[in-house]
């Protein structure tokens, strides 16, 4: 769901067709009928933004025919834990949960949290926005659990505040009838899904899920993933092979990038960013940021060992180890938060490090504008993108928004290095990195980003190495002494992966994020991945071929933390250690060695017994019972509901896109009351629903990519052999779209939104087909997003269509549905085009953003 | 019409005098594994250094590319269709295992004594693509990776007039660039539309019969074809041709059991009118419907009428001049 | 489908590519006998210039008899103005030929091999062959030298000269184009009636028919001419057929009918003496055996960019198989 | 074959012919292959067709930068140039196979639009400029330290308290998912050492 695996990730979707050849049942819930839909055993059509409806309905099969695994719900989950006798249930407060704050817009999460447990709200709720993100899923915010305060608990699940009972109410709406009515597909369809779930899942059997951004660009984004995780728990199909949760990144290192993140809110290893209130000193820091138990209670250690690899000697005991060099955030710093500073003139200078968002971003438009508000820009890529020539031939020169000679942007175009002219490491979407070994050098100016902000570092610190202003010495103190060698004096790459990797005492490279210490004697620059270079060897570079180890592969490459390839995988073994079956056997306790063992590094610690029960005062992972497999938990479990970490719900629930033809049929709230958005002008919002207007933007858009190209085209639109594939911008309507609107196959039609009006080749097809939804047709249009202004193939681009609105949590943003009319006919050029969409529909819209 | 002489029999060379010759090689392109990617094409022209030849939106589902041709010697053709990929009620394909080397043998441990399942017992939720669709309309989309059918009788090799088109030690055909002089007769003689002549200035094989080489630097050499190397998903199968068939027979027999609908072999058997393909198929409709000829003939299997026709009428010519000769002067 | 070797941009571009778009989805779930509708064959990359050849060739072939024949009837300037058209148009042939090669440098390459498999190897060995006798033929008349070496010559360009006239046909019927390969059995013919039909019509023009010979040639070819012509167009599955019948190729074919009767019907009807309509109903019968061959040419492109001229005869033979072995 | 074509060229022909005599197939036919369809017709050249992989002096072990998925690549070079990359048979994530894209990332290195100078806009400029790369950095390090300088905070407001902050909102980045992490490891270090808070990436868009 919410992926076109066959499309976006051919190579990986092998893999589906084999278990398919083997008997698997594939079924594609997908609101298009793609190349992934024609290899599947069964395809259901949904509107888009209807996820947590249809996975809510799998819920309730579940939960009503009572075919979920309840051995493994009772042991692994927390289904048996009791909730705070304050949680109001969304479906007690027609779809707002306890503690809505209307002023701030904000949820107060305390009546949220495990019944007993000393409620310690994280961050989130302080300042919207600020330490939250990633951090918040890995249960980095202690839930106030410590051993000697273990959860109040109803192993018999009959609790009314148990959560198995909350989850029974919360989802006893969602029968077939409810999903069909608000997802378009068939009430039969429903179940049967449910029942090939289920019947493919238990001791003998596990099902996989995998989902893409087509469901996390949705203002519902976390929760979408979150439904997948309730199901998976209570089926039994986590941490065990053949089972899980699988999220098909569509970038080389994607999952590299926020491991170790260019992320405002998060340091190496998902650490959350220091937050100016919360964190003022590394004491307070840890004690807000920190769980006491599981692997979060060691915090201290994993941030600390940050530290020195940062600013090594100069990161003291008596300094906090130089915590203070860190800046701190106050709120949300996110792209979408920075486009808006540009043009709010506060962002003065801005670097694209191999990034097009004058393409790809939501509200492209915005983004050029954006970017043409810069004192200077900073693009590195290997050929000319739009955002580097916005000034010169972007739409709104055209348009006559922009005129060259006023943009007062200064633009640094610098040509990268491509990938197999660097050596590096990409981390692929299993957690697996992979290392490539340089086999030429780059021509001209191309050079690795590496190579950039090493000497950019270096030209930095030699400006300022006079300088005795303390907002300098970050800078100054700053480790910065890589081996450099080559023509280009190219910064070791090696030498940087061993500092991620980290160090002890004695200098040599650590095996296990288990050794770092909070003393400062420890040196790692991000702790999930200390131990690829363990023993002083590039792990992530080892490259036994297939056909001389074990399907596992355990010796391809380096998977992060400690090279376990499943996570969780304690849990393919019942609570006494034995696997739950022969078929399925994975990791086990083996009795007579007395230590985990298996096909893979168990992810728990290896000699602690099935039977283990953490003594009193015992922190961190000593506080991790012997059966509780869910170790970056602070109670072990899988939490089927979120007692803290999440700003929008605890348990996921339907609501509409931002931007919707139909009302929500469960509730009086439309769309997630806790989405975030930011109205201005350039990102004007349309009516959705039933409001006033809402009739101008009848039909239901999604954006998607197709085999031939990358995302925004960067990688693609300018390789011949790719560019002729599909060679122009086309939107997919179904026949009777075609029909109600006039649209002939293989003419032009222009599609409209609030934001601005694109044109594109029509295609008329069955693939995309009409819903009914509620007792109405929905018709949909899709749209690939992979053209733009520059390249062998040209065109406009979808995003330009799409709102800027946010999920809270992640501040991604809702890509995959939004409203939209179509008429046939090319967009007006120049002026007119503004003049058009302004006035488009006759009617004029309500004031900006108000709903 | 299957008879034809001995001497234009297409007996396929002894390798290069010494030793046995190497066995024939070939594909078995397997359409229900096709996921229309595309990356055969495209591994293709990056091997053999076949340009791009034009950007133009076709409309036509998702095939840009169209057809075979001196440009594209791999093709993916992509069908939409009203009606259910297969006609059965079993929810799942029974296994190919045994059928398919390439795709076989990877399975986790445990999973090993794994029973392959044959065609489950309990109905399918719904059939393929029939999905909800509103309306309730089935559909599939049919995907199939076209390519040179490198024939047991090659009409191109035969009527190639400088030699340039040859049968390998392999049993392949393949242009020789360097002798070809682009005299066009293999394209109008291909009964595919398979090879023509590219006419692109300034590149290397402008004028020149350009078409599949089943990657001949590549396979003497003992590696796979650049397009079967790529395929995500085995739908292009490289191998010896005869072990190759065999694969195909059962794979049929697998997909007919799933109740694939329409699920036929196009050009694995040797007494078609080509003498059967090097590069076969299984297809999931009639060959029109993919764009392929449903009964092609290697037209100098006609060769010997075709001479005979020549001949009787040159001798009419001679009869005519010699009688007008022989009437008397007037 | 078309594709363009430049780069079209897509706002340059207007509307509809070439091809007459149909989404899928309007086609019924009953199976299409087309992809797309596109054609199954590629179009013959030959320009006009080889029907012309086809023409030339015909007529010096068909010279070279006459030119034989009229020697040993002592005839001697017959003799000497056919050997000399045959010769200016074996000399016309070859730069036609070459003309039309993707790589005209490469010539040469033709004589690398002889396959009788091919008809164009055949043909350009004939050629060769034909070339050399009737120039020799020609020299030695000319200088009025070596009487024997000269008749042989003018024999062996007889005897190639024959073939030279015929094989053509051949060489378009041995392709996988419907209306060219359907039509193996009789094209042979109208291209000899043709061929016989130019040579007589060009000795009447020049003038040199004092017995009869080059009439009776002409008349007797045009005769040929015509019946294998309709025998052609008749014997034609009816959906092959049809590319004869597309305006364009059916302009040259009812113009190379026409003027090949009027041609007969004008030297039938005249008599010796009255040498316009003699010059008149030769180059009638010149233009009528010229354009057969361009109609012929033509409707091979259409016949090859008709994907039911391939199919429809295709799947007939299918059915009728499937038939036989389900006996019905 | 480099002679361009269409164009008559005398000298070549009697080259063609020499060639064409000293090894004549058709004397070859009369031997073997009377049919002319194999051994007698091939060209020496054609027999001595060698593929890419093994004329290459260096193969490398690489991954594909498009997707996620990290299929293994074998890149074959020669003299510092590509000349093939396709699948790493050794991988256990692909197998070998790759992807359109993954296939065409030659390609993508050596396509007629990379660019392979530095180019620079001055404010209000119509056209690209040439600027050397060592002077580029220079200049860039100078417009961080100035907007930084002009956008620092200390502190900020908080309910009446200052919080100290150490930061500037004034410069922000926003990288790719295709960089490496060693990459990304400098970017959050350095940036974050100069106080920038907005350091982005594809990851969250």
């Amino acid at each position: 769901m919410g992926s076109n695996m066959a499309e976006n990730h051919p190579v990986g979707f092998q893999w589906v067709m084999e278990a398919r050849e083997r008997g698997a049942e594939v079924i594609h819930v997908d609101p298009r009928f793609t190349r992934t839909s024609a290899m599947a055993t069964s395809h259901v059509r949904i509107r888009p933004g209807t996820d947590i409806a249809f996975l809510g309905g799998v819920i309730r099969h579940i939960l009503e025919s009572e075919q979920d695994f309840r051995e493994y719900v009772v042991a692994y989950t927390n289904a048996a834990t009791i909730i705070s006798e304050q949680f109001q249930d969304s479906e007690d407060l027609d779809g707002l949960f306890s503690g809505w704050d209307p002023a701030s817009g904000t949820y107060d999460t305390s009546s949220w949290e495990y019944a007993g447990a000393t409620v310690t709200s994280s961050a989130g709720q302080r300042d919207r926005g600020a330490n939250v993100g990633e951090a918040a899923g890995h249960g980095g915010h202690g839930s106030g659990l410590h051993a000697d305060n273990p959860p109040r608990t109803d192993p018999t699940l009959r609790d009314p505040n148990c959560v198995y009972q909350i989850l029974r109410r919360h989802y006893r709406r969602y029968t077939p009838e409810m999903v069909a009515r608000i997802t378009g597909c068939r009430p039969e369809d429903l179940t049967a899904v449910a029942e090939a779930l289920c019947r493919n899942s238990g001791r003998e059997r596990t099902s996989a899920v995998v989902y893409s951004v087509g469901w996390t660009q949705h203002t519902v984004g976390v929760q979408n993933v979150r439904s997948a995780a309730i199901i998976q728990l209570l089926l039994g199909n986590m941490g065990r092979p053949g089972g899980g949760i699988l999220a098909l990144r569509g970038h080389a290192s994607i999952q590299g990038s926020t491991d170790i993140p260019t992320l405002y809110n998060i340091l190496p290893g998902y650490i959350p960013m220091p937050h100016a209130r919360a964190h003022r000193d590394l004491h307070h820091f840890i004690e807000q940021s920190a769980a006491e138990t599981g692997a979060w209670g060691d915090m201290d250690a994993y941030l600390i060992s940050l530290l020195k690899a940062w600013w090594g000697p100069a990161a003291t005991v008596d300094n906090d180890f130089a915590f203070d060099y860190l800046p701190r955030i106050t709120g949300d710093h996110s792209a979408y938060a920075a486009a808006m500073a540009m043009l709010d003139g506060t962002m003065k200078g801005y670097f694209l490090l191999g990034e097009n968002p004058a393409v790809g971003s939501s509200d492209s438009r915005l983004h050029r504008m954006a970017l043409a508000k810069l004192d200077w820009l900073v693009v590195r890529d290997m050929v000319e993108i739009e955002s580097a020539s916005f000034w010169r031939d972007g739409p709104e020169i055209e348009t006559g928004e922009l005129r060259s000679e006023d943009i007062g942007t200064e633009v640094f175009f610098l040509p990268a290095a491509g990938h197999v002219e660097k050596a590096g490491s990409f981390t692929n979407t299993q957690r697996l990195i992979q290392w490539r070994h340089k086999a030429v050098e780059p021509r001209g100016d191309c050079r690795s980003d590496l190579w950039f902000m090493y000497h950019l570092g270096q030209a930095l610190r030699d400006k300022l190495a006079a300088s005795t202003d303390p907002r300098d010495r970050p800078l100054l103190d700053l480790t910065w002494d890589y081996p450099t060698d080559g023509p280009h004096d190219d910064p070791s790459p090696e030498a940087v992966l061993r500092e991620i990797s980290g160090w002890g005492p004695d200098g040599r490279t650590l095996s296990a994020y288990s050794e770092l210490k909070a003393d400062g004697s420890t040196t790692c620059g991000c702790w999930i991945y200390s131990g690829v270079y363990a023993d002083e060897t590039n792990q992530a570079a080892r490259r036994r071929p297939r056909w001389e180890q074990s399907e596992v592969a355990a010796e391809w490459g380096w998977a992060w933390p400690g090279n376990r390839r499943i996570l969780y995988n304690r849990a393919s073994a019942d609570p006494e250690g034995r696997p739950w079956s022969e078929r399925k056997r994975y990791v086990w306790w083996d009795v007579d060695a007395q230590r985990w063992t298996g096909a893979d590094e168990p992810d728990f610690p290896v000699d602690r017994t099935p039977d283990y029960q953490p003594p009193s005062g015992a922190r961190a992972m000593d506080a991790i019972g012997g059966a509780h497999p869910f170790i970056v938990q602070p109670d072990g479990r899988g939490w089927l509901f979120v007692p803290s970490g999440l700003l929008d719900a605890p348990l996921p629930t339907h609501y509409e896109p931002h931007e919707s033809p139909v009302p929500n049929a469960l509730y009086g709230v439309d769309a997630s009351p806790a989405r975030q958005q930011m109205a201005r002008n350039l990102n004007r919002y349309q009516p959705s629903g039933d409001a006033a207007g809402s009739a101008a933007y009848p039909y239901v858009m999604t954006t998607y990519r197709l085999t031939e190209h990358h995302t925004a085209g960067g990688m693609s639109r300018t390789v011949p052999h790719l560019a002729e594939l599909q060679p122009e911008m086309f939107c997919e309507v179904g026949p009777g779209l075609a029909k109600e609107r006039g649209l002939r196959h293989g003419d032009w039609a222009t599609i409209i939104t609030a934001r601005s009006a694109i044109e594109a080749r029509v295609m008329v097809t069955d693939r995309i087909r009409p819903l009914e939804v509620g007792g109405r047709t929905v018709h949909q249009v899709g749209l690939p997003y992979h053209w733009g202004s520059r390249g062998l193939v040209t065109g406009d681009s979808a995003n330009d269509l799409f709102p800027i609105v946010l999920d809270p949590n992640v501040h991604i943003q809702e890509g995959k549905a939004a409203a939209c009319d179509i008429r046939p006919g090319r967009r007006p050029r120049g002026r007119a085009l503004r003049e058009f969409v302004q006035g488009y529909p006759r009617e004029p819209l309500p004031a900006e953003g108000s709903r | 019409m299957r008879s034809r002489l001995p001497m234009l029999a297409n007996a396929l060379p002894t390798g290069a005098g010494d030793g046995a010759p190497p066995a024939r090689v070939g594909f078995f392109t397997d359409t229900t594994l096709c996921i229309g990617c595309k990356a055969c094409e495209v591994a293709c022209k990056e091997w053999n250094d076949v340009p791009a030849d034009g950007y133009v939106w076709s409309g036509k589902s998702y095939d840009n590319t169209g057809e075979l041709s001196a440009n594209s010697w791999r093709h993916v053709a992509f069908i939409e269709q009203d009606r259910p990929l297969r006609v059965t009620t079993s929810a799942s394909t029974p296994s190919m295992l045994g059928s398919a080397p390439a795709m076989v043998g990877i399975a986790l441990p445990m999973m090993r004594d794994l029973p392959v399942r044959a065609a489950r017992s309990e109905p399918a939720p719904f059939e393929i693509g029939t999905g909800p669709d509103g309306d309730g309309v089935a559909m599939r989309w049919l995907m199939s990776s076209d390519v040179c059918k490198h024939c047991t009788d090659a009409a191109c090799l035969d009527v190639c007039p400088t030699g340039a088109l040859v049968r390998t030690e392999l049993g392949t055909v393949v242009v020789q660039n360097d002798v070809c002089n682009g005299c066009g007769y293999c394209v109008s003689a291909c009964p595919f539309g398979v090879i023509g002549r590219r006419e692109i200035e300034g590149d290397p094989g402008h004028g020149l019969a350009q078409k599949c080489t089943l990657c001949y630097d590549r396979s003497k050499d003992g590696l796979e074809p650049a397009c079967a190397k790529a395929c995500p998903t085995a739908s292009i199968q490289f191998g010896e041709l005869d072990e190759l068939r065999v694969r195909a027979a059962d794979r049929l027999g697998v997909v007919q059991a799933a109740g694939y609908d329409g699920a036929q072999l196009y050009g694995a058997s040797p007494d078609d009118g080509v003498g059967g393909f090097g590069a076969f198929f299984l297809l999931l409709d009639r060959p029109e419907v993919y764009g392929l000829p449903p009964d092609p003939v290697a037209t100098t299997r006609h060769l010997p009428s075709i001479w005979g026709a020549a001949a009787a009428a040159a001798g009419v010519l001679g009869g005519l001049v010699a009688l007008a000769a022989l009437g008397r002067r007037s | 489908m078309t594709r363009s070797g430049d780069q079209v941009r897509p706002a340059e571009r207007e509307p509809t590519p070439a091809a007459p778009l149909e989404p899928d989805s309007a086609r019924s779930s009953t199976s299409a006998s087309s992809y797309h509708s596109q054609p199954i064959l590629k179009a013959p990359v030959w320009k006009r210039t080889i029907a012309i050849y086809f023409f030339v060739g015909g007529l010096a072939g068909a010279s070279a008899a006459y030119a034989f024949a009229a020697l040993l009837r002592g005839e001697r300037e017959a003799a000497r103005r056919a050997t000399w058209t045959a010769l200016i148009s074996a000399a016309i042939s070859a730069p036609l030929l070459i003309a039309d090669l993707g790589r005209p440098s490469r010539f040469l390459n033709m004589l690398r091999v002889f396959k009788v498999l091919s008809p164009m190897s055949v043909g350009t060995w004939i050629l060769s062959g034909f070339g050399a006798s009737i120039g020799v033929a020609a020299l030695c008349d000319l200088f009025g030298v070596l009487p024997r070496v000269r008749l042989l010559a003018q024999a062996g360009a007889a005897a190639l000269g024959l073939p030279l006239a015929t094989y053509t046909a051949a060489l378009l019927a041995d392709t996988a184009v419907p209306v060219w390969h359907e039509g193996r059995r009789e094209l042979p013919f109208v291209f000899a009636g043709g061929a016989a039909a130019s040579a007589g019509g060009a000795a009447l023009i020049l003038g040199s028919d004092h017995d009869g010979l080059a009439r009776r040639v002409a008349l007797g070819g045009a005769a040929i001419e015509l019946i294998a012509d309709q025998l052609y167009e008749r014997r034609l599955d009816p959906v092959v057929a049809e590319a004869l019948s597309v305006p364009a190729v059916h302009r040259l074919h009812l113009g190379a009918r026409l003027s090949s009767t009027a041609g007969t019907a004008l030297l039938l009807l005249t008599g010796r003496e009255r040498r316009a309509q003699i010059v008149a109903g030769g180059s009638l019968l010149l233009a009528g055996a010229l354009l057969t061959r361009l109609a012929v040419f033509e409707a091979g492109r259409v016949s090859a960019l008709d994907p039911q001229a391939t199919v429809a005869p295709q799947r007939a033979r299918v059915d009728a198989r499937s038939r036989e072995i389900a006996g019905v | 074959m480099p002679d361009s074509p269409r164009r008559f060229r005398p000298l070549r022909v009697i080259d063609a012919a020499a060639a064409a005599l000293t090894s004549w197939p058709i004397l070859q036919q009369l031997r073997h292959d009377h049919l002319g369809r194999g051994e007698a017709v091939r060209s020496r050249s054609f027999d001595a067709i060698e593929p890419r992989t093994s004329t290459a002096d260096k193969v490398t072990q690489s991954i594909c930068p498009y997707c996620a998925v990290g299929c293994g690549q074998l890149v074959y070079s020669r003299d510092g140039e590509v000349t093939q990359i396709e699948g790493d048979p050794a991988s256990p994530i692909s197998r070998g196979r790759l992807c359109p894209k993954g296939a065409a990332s030659r390609q993508l290195l050596t396509n007629e639009r990379r660019e392979y100078q530095v180019k620079y806009r001055r404010p209000g400029g119509t056209e690209w400029e040439e600027l050397p790369l060592d002077r580029a950095v220079d200049m860039i390090a100078d417009r961080m330290i100035k907007s930084r300088a002009e956008t620092w905070e200390a502190t900020v407001d908080g309910d009446g308290e200052p919080l100290p902050v150490n930061r500037t909102l004034g410069i922000g980045s926003l990288g790719g998912a295709t960089l490496d992490n060693e990459e990304n490891y400098l970017i959050k270090k350095l940036f974050t050492a100069v106080g920038m808070i907005s350091v982005e990436n594809q990851a969250r868009i």
